[in-house]
């Protein structure tokens, strides 16, 4: 229990004294899971809107391997980025293996499902005649798809806090493809697991909330955007 | 709670680093231990840094540990009692076969960390306070060297198996202890260059946590599994454990023998 | 007609939910005409108009514009662009009345300055300027319905439609809207589809007139011959029961209108153009018969002899048919009919005050109407 | 009145996205009494039911219901479950008709056998049977409006909140819909808040109309009253121009009534017992005025000796206020004005036909009027 | 690359040959996550739906709060489950820790924000007078809340699937609470990473497959629910 006080107390110390290690491991998970978000968004959501328009053999299938995605093991994605990535893997060529771009694009793998999954049932949740009525307006295939995400903006917002959540928390694949190295490819998670694993609790508690207060942060900007967009 | 206390006592909670487990020795030794004593292990395989921090804690009933210097600290602060020599294997400098520092046949391991200072190869270090990471930096001291902060020293943080990854794929070196490497051998494609040196000695021990400090320790229990760990027959397992796998022992038993003077 | 019809369908076929909802053979819209869906519940006005704006998969069938097929997915957003619809339901989107006006501009990437300036007319139309910045969400049920007007009238298509776009609004707007889209209608030449369950409205607004029933085009016609001759008994169960008639006005003055119907000649509240014809109704139970001519001693204005020609029972009137040069109905109480003595073949005098007229939208009439089903 | 009204409300007041929509400082409704409100889009009728129905928070006021106050949290779902409310939009379920009809019913944990006869009579009643699998997403609109009036029969209220019920059903349905609306609450005595659009619904249904603007109720009271004595330039702009009058049964014969007038007998086609009273309207634009008495010689079976009383022109027509014991309006053209000679004070003949009569809900019409704003 | 090839053949050899380790890690990753996804329903549905519901001040703070928590990472979790099921943690007496039970709760902790945060968007997104529908139709309070989840059963189920996938494919709280005890508390993922770092990829790489297989099955099935339920 003390423990925890230990933590805040530390947690309190590293971030008034703007400890520059924790900093940039900080700035490191923000721009690494920032830009697999970012990048699960212009995929996810157009897929997912775009799944949820088409009509076609298969497509319920399509949606379970989707919604299958949604739980994709951050370790698995792992596993799998890292033997291609490896030198003498199929895409060794990249040489970007144990760097933050191997980061981003595990994280992008793991968060795209999340964010497709939860723009198809927001957009299928629409009423049926708002599709015609827009098609009606003599929207565009493009314009139709912006228009539903738009329209679908409230439960999308929940669908990108999902993603951003489920990957600056992971921690599985980021120690696979990046190696933890420390001033180079550690983020908040990795560096909580590696203090865990030395034993300074305090410390991994203390990374560990700073983790949170970002998140939040973070939730409470996007839940003012959803907020103010609310209808009623 | 006589009833809840009996319940537990049932349970041993050890305490121990992932080598132990990532070798396999324990998945051989445990299920023994149980038939034997009628105990339930519960197998905490974590960096020993945690190990001891959970002895500390009295987390941990017993502790089977390699890094001497944190457990003479531990010993000293009398968080255990009864500390064992159980086994030892060694540490070898793996690294890249082209090596590109040089350090192939040397036989001093200050010498090799030295080359690689030199040459500022990249060398990758645990950095998770693990026995492996404790004996690297023993090492470094005696070469008077201080690596941190150096572009050719790298901390990974991770383990064992994870750092010999990364040193494989960055074409760096890196210590290791000979169980783990033989383990990934296969695919690693990194080669022992640097061994026997007595400074590598990487020595196991047993570590009954003090029930002065912790009531709810488990000592008999712990005093059971500390007698397993050093009785005759089990030495002889852990003697013979991998051979056939790899050809060459992973361990070789110590019990009963002096403390290895190798520091 | 000579030059081809501004929309054409043909063995239009439309199956929702496994069962056949509409299936019409042959449907064809002229540029500017104005036509009217009538039918009960579930007919298939909805669907219909659904399928000609090419919203709906076609089980079967092919729908040209001006002579062009609009079935390839290509040819689809350029058509869309030329119509503008009204959904039964308002179906506006979460965002400020403004936007919702300016939506279909948007789409159409109208420059903001034009932009705003036909939303800010289409507001004006309905009514709703001081609604602009209105959330959607936080209308009553008929400023949510004028929005989906303006919506629309922004757009100023080739072809709009109109499903109940009237139903949740006020009489006075009612009214004022009906007089608007008729006006705006005609200057603009806009050609319009109407699915409504109010006849007045269909009257007033349609050149022509479409009975569905079950998914089919029972008839189809100038309103006046859907009226008067009702192909079928359903048909004239659906219609109800009007005079409506057509006349050539003689003259103009002082809110009357004197026209000539056959020999003889009308007096109708209403403005209009000497020469041009003219369409109004009156209701059976508003003619008076008399055994002599009151002429000048009643205020009712329009006396004519006529002959019977049938009599029925129908609920608890009888229904009389007769005979001006142009087939009447008229209705009376059983005890009317006894005390006047009348009986087929009689002569009569039908007289109807000129105030009893309904003045319907005025124009050609008599166009050529092609055969719908 | 003796006992405590059936709902009663004081101080109304509610606020909607910042402005206060609603403002009423006294309304009641007696038990069984059918009270309809009229009034422009954006009134507040809907705001009205919603806020009586108590499912909107009040900024002010207090609403009894049988003289209990129904503001505690607790009390509000035993008084919702008296009452059943038809919203402007049907907002149904994602289930199928059946289970949306009896979604009113599961809720107050009905037997099954019981929920089942009930669904059942309610579908029949809106001739819905053949849909009750149907999913409600599936419907057309007036079969979507159907369901949602069914589900609220179904559960056979105190209380019944109708808001534009009917806004989107055909006319045949309409009717025999209102017919049975009608009939359903004499039968079993449910009092009823209908907003609508269209007063021939207010006058059929309602013993009292209440006309509201901006929020507010400006005159309500028995139709007749609102109708013939509108107090405000206001309240006559929005209710429109009709002659609605009351008289006694004296005799039903052959689909024809005998109504006792003042002292004038007038003949109006409907059934009714003798001694009741019953309401009917009349349009001004359909009563002839005659100089001379037409007597038998006509098939307008209403003759009245009246005098004139005021003359105004209104539009294209001229107003006319006659007198024959009782007050009537009358639409001439300026042409009739003329050629009759008429003027102030002169006395003439009007005239109606019996079929030119609207026969109004029958029923008690006289009784205690509450004071409503 | 032959790697992957080796792991599927692995993959088909261990479930043919229904190895009953494995057999019983599989069993025992349904047991403990299908275990915390219910609970995680009971909680976060109802919470979700009343949080929508609900009008008070502060909201939006525990809106972001719970969206926070939909990222809620889990090796954080793990660490302050730990650290509470210690024996001389506060919760010590239970005598959990280590055990399936622990995962379980640790599990359900991570489950519960997730699932909240789509209901309460999914709930918040339909029509405004639905509610008062229901109200007017004389529902109780919990009469309201099921009818409106029954209403919100699309985007519901996609929370339902992205609750599970995301605890049953975790790994940092069930290793440190579980602490992967051979036969006792391994479950596939923490084996895999286990197996990872034995340097048997063919066998990590077979349990991922493993896993994966179930993650489908389980999210094809509850698809095709979601999908009958299709209101079109
Ligand atoms: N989405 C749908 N899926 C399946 N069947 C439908 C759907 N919408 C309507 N229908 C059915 O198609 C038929 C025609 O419906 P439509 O909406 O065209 O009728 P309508 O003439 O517009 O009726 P209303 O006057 O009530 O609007 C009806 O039988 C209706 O039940
Ligand atoms: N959800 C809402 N939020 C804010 N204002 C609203 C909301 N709903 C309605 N209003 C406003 O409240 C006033 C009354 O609305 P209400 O729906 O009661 O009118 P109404 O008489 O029912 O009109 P209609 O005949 O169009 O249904 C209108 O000015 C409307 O703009
Ligand atoms: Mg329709
Ligand atoms: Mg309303």
């Amino acid at each position: 229990m003390d423990l925890i006080a230990e933590g805040i107390a530390k947690a309190l110390a590293l971030l008034t004294s703007f400890d520059p290690e924790v900093l940039g491991i900080t700035l490191l998970s923000l721009k690494v899971s920032g830009t697999a978000t970012l990048l699960s968004l212009l995929v996810g959501i157009t897929s997912g809107t775009l799944l949820a328009l088409a009509e076609f053999p298969g497509k319920r299938l399509l949606m379970s391997l989707v919604n299958t995605g949604m739980g994709l093991p951050p370790v698995v994605v792992g596993l799998f980025v890292t033997i291609f990535l490896w030198r003498n893997g199929p895409l060794g060529f990249l040489g970007i293996l144990y760097t933050p771009t191997a980061m981003i694009l595990a994280q992008g793998i793991i968060a795209t499902p999340i964010v497709t999954g939860i723009t198809l049932a927001s957009v299928q949740n629409l009423p049926a005649n708002l599709k015609l009525q827009i098609l009606a307006l003599g929207a565009t295939r493009p314009q139709l798809v912006w228009i539903l995400i738009k329209e679908a903006r409230l439960p999308l917002l929940a669908g990108v806090m999902a993603g951003f959540g489920g990957v600056i928390s992971e921690v599985g694949a980021s120690i696979m493809v990046g190696g933890n190295i420390k001033g180079y490819s550690r983020v908040l998670t990795t560096a909580t697991v590696m203090e865990t694993s030395r034993g300074n609790f305090d410390v991994a508690i203390a990374l560990s909330l700073i983790l949170l207060l970002l998140c939040f942060v973070i939730n409470y900007l996007l839940t003012r955007i959803q907020q103010r967009e609310r209808p009623r | 709670g006589s009833s809840a206390a009996r319940a537990e006592t049932r349970d041993l909670i050890l305490a121990t680093t992932t080598s132990t487990q990532d070798s396999g020795l324990l998945d051989e030794l445990i299920p023994l231990f149980e038939k034997s004593s009628g105990y339930f292990v519960k197998t905490i395989a974590v960096g020993s840094g945690q190990a001891m921090a959970m002895g500390t804690k009295g987390e941990a009933d017993v502790l089977l540990v390699h890094s001497p210097a944190a457990e003479e600290k531990f010993m000293a602060a009398d968080s255990g009692v009864h500390r064992q020599l159980v086994m030892h294997n060694d540490f070898v400098i793996v690294g890249p076969p082209n090596d590109p520092a040089g350090i192939r046949g040397e036989t001093s391991a200050t010498a090799a960390f030295k080359k690689i200072a030199g040459a500022g190869a990249l060398f990758l270090s645990r950095g998770d306070n693990s026995g492996t990471h404790a004996k690297e930096k023993g090492v470094w001291k005696a070469t008077g060297l201080t690596p941190d902060g150096q572009s050719w020293y790298q901390q990974t943080g991770l383990g064992m198996g994870q750092t010999l990854n990364v040193a494989a794929e960055k074409k760096g070196y890196t210590l290791a202890d000979r169980g783990t490497y033989l383990a990934l051998q296969k695919t690693l494609g990194l080669e022992i260059l640097v061994e026997g040196d007595p400074l590598l000695l990487n020595v196991y021990h047993v570590i009954e946590v003090n029930p002065g400090k912790w009531p709810k320790v488990n000592t008999p229990g712990a005093r059971a599994f500390a007698a397993f760990m050093v009785a005759a027959p089990t030495q002889e397992i852990i003697r013979s454990f991998g051979v056939a796998k790899f050809g060459s022992p992973l361990f070789f038993p110590d019990a009963g023998k002096p403390e290895p003077s190798g520091k | 007609m000579t030059t081809a019809p501004l929309l054409e369908a043909r063995n239009l076929s439309v199956v929702r939910g496994g069962a056949e909802v509409l299936s019409i053979p042959d449907f064809t819209v002229a540029g500017n005409e104005v036509l009217s869906l009538i039918g009960p519940n579930g007919a298939g006005k909805s669907t219909l108009l659904l399928a000609l704006a090419r919203l709906l998969p076609l089980s079967a069938g092919e729908i040209r514009c001006r002579g062009e097929s609009v079935m390839a997915n290509r040819h689809l957003v350029p058509y869309r662009r030329r119509l503008a619809m009204v959904f039964q339901e308002p179906l506006l989107f979460d965002a400020t009345v403004y936007d919702n006006v300016a939506s279909g501009l948007k789409i159409r990437g109208l420059g903001r300055d034009e932009l705003r300036r036909r939303v800010g007319e289409a507001l004006e139309l309905l009514q709703m300027t001081h609604l602009a910045e209105r959330s959607a969400r936080k209308l009553s049920g008929g400023e949510a319905q004028r929005t989906s007007l303006a919506r629309a009238f922004a757009i100023r298509p080739e072809l709009i439609f109109l499903d109940e776009p009237f139903s949740a609004l006020d009489p006075p707007t009612r009214r004022t809207l009906t007089d608007d889209l008729e006006r705006v209608l005609k200057a603009t030449g806009t050609a319009a589809i109407l699915a409504t369950h109010d006849q007045m409205d269909a009257l007033r607004l349609s050149d022509r007139m479409a009975v569905m029933h079950r998914g089919k085009i029972l008839q189809s016609g100038p309103p006046v011959e859907v009226f008067n001759r009702p192909g079928t008994e359903l048909v004239a169960s659906l219609v109800g029961m009007e005079n409506v008639l057509a006349g050539t006005v003689l003259d103009s003055r002082e809110g009357l209108l004197t026209l000539a119907l056959g020999e003889h000649r009308i007096a109708v509240p209403g403005r209009g153009a000497p020469g041009e014809t003219v369409r109004f109704c009156i209701r059976p139970e508003h003619i008076t018969l008399t055994s002599f001519d009151p002429a000048g001693g009643t205020s009712a204005r329009n006396v004519l002899p006529a002959t019977i020609t049938a009599i029925a029972p129908m609920g608890i009137y009888q229904k009389l048919q007769i005979d001006c040069g142009f087939p009447l109905i008229v209705f009376l109480t059983q005890q009317s009919l006894g005390e006047l003595h009348l009986a087929p073949q009689r002569t009569t005098f039908a007289s109807f005050k000129a105030t009893a007229v309904h003045l319907l939208r005025s124009g050609p009439d008599c166009h050529s109407t092609p055969k719908d089903d």
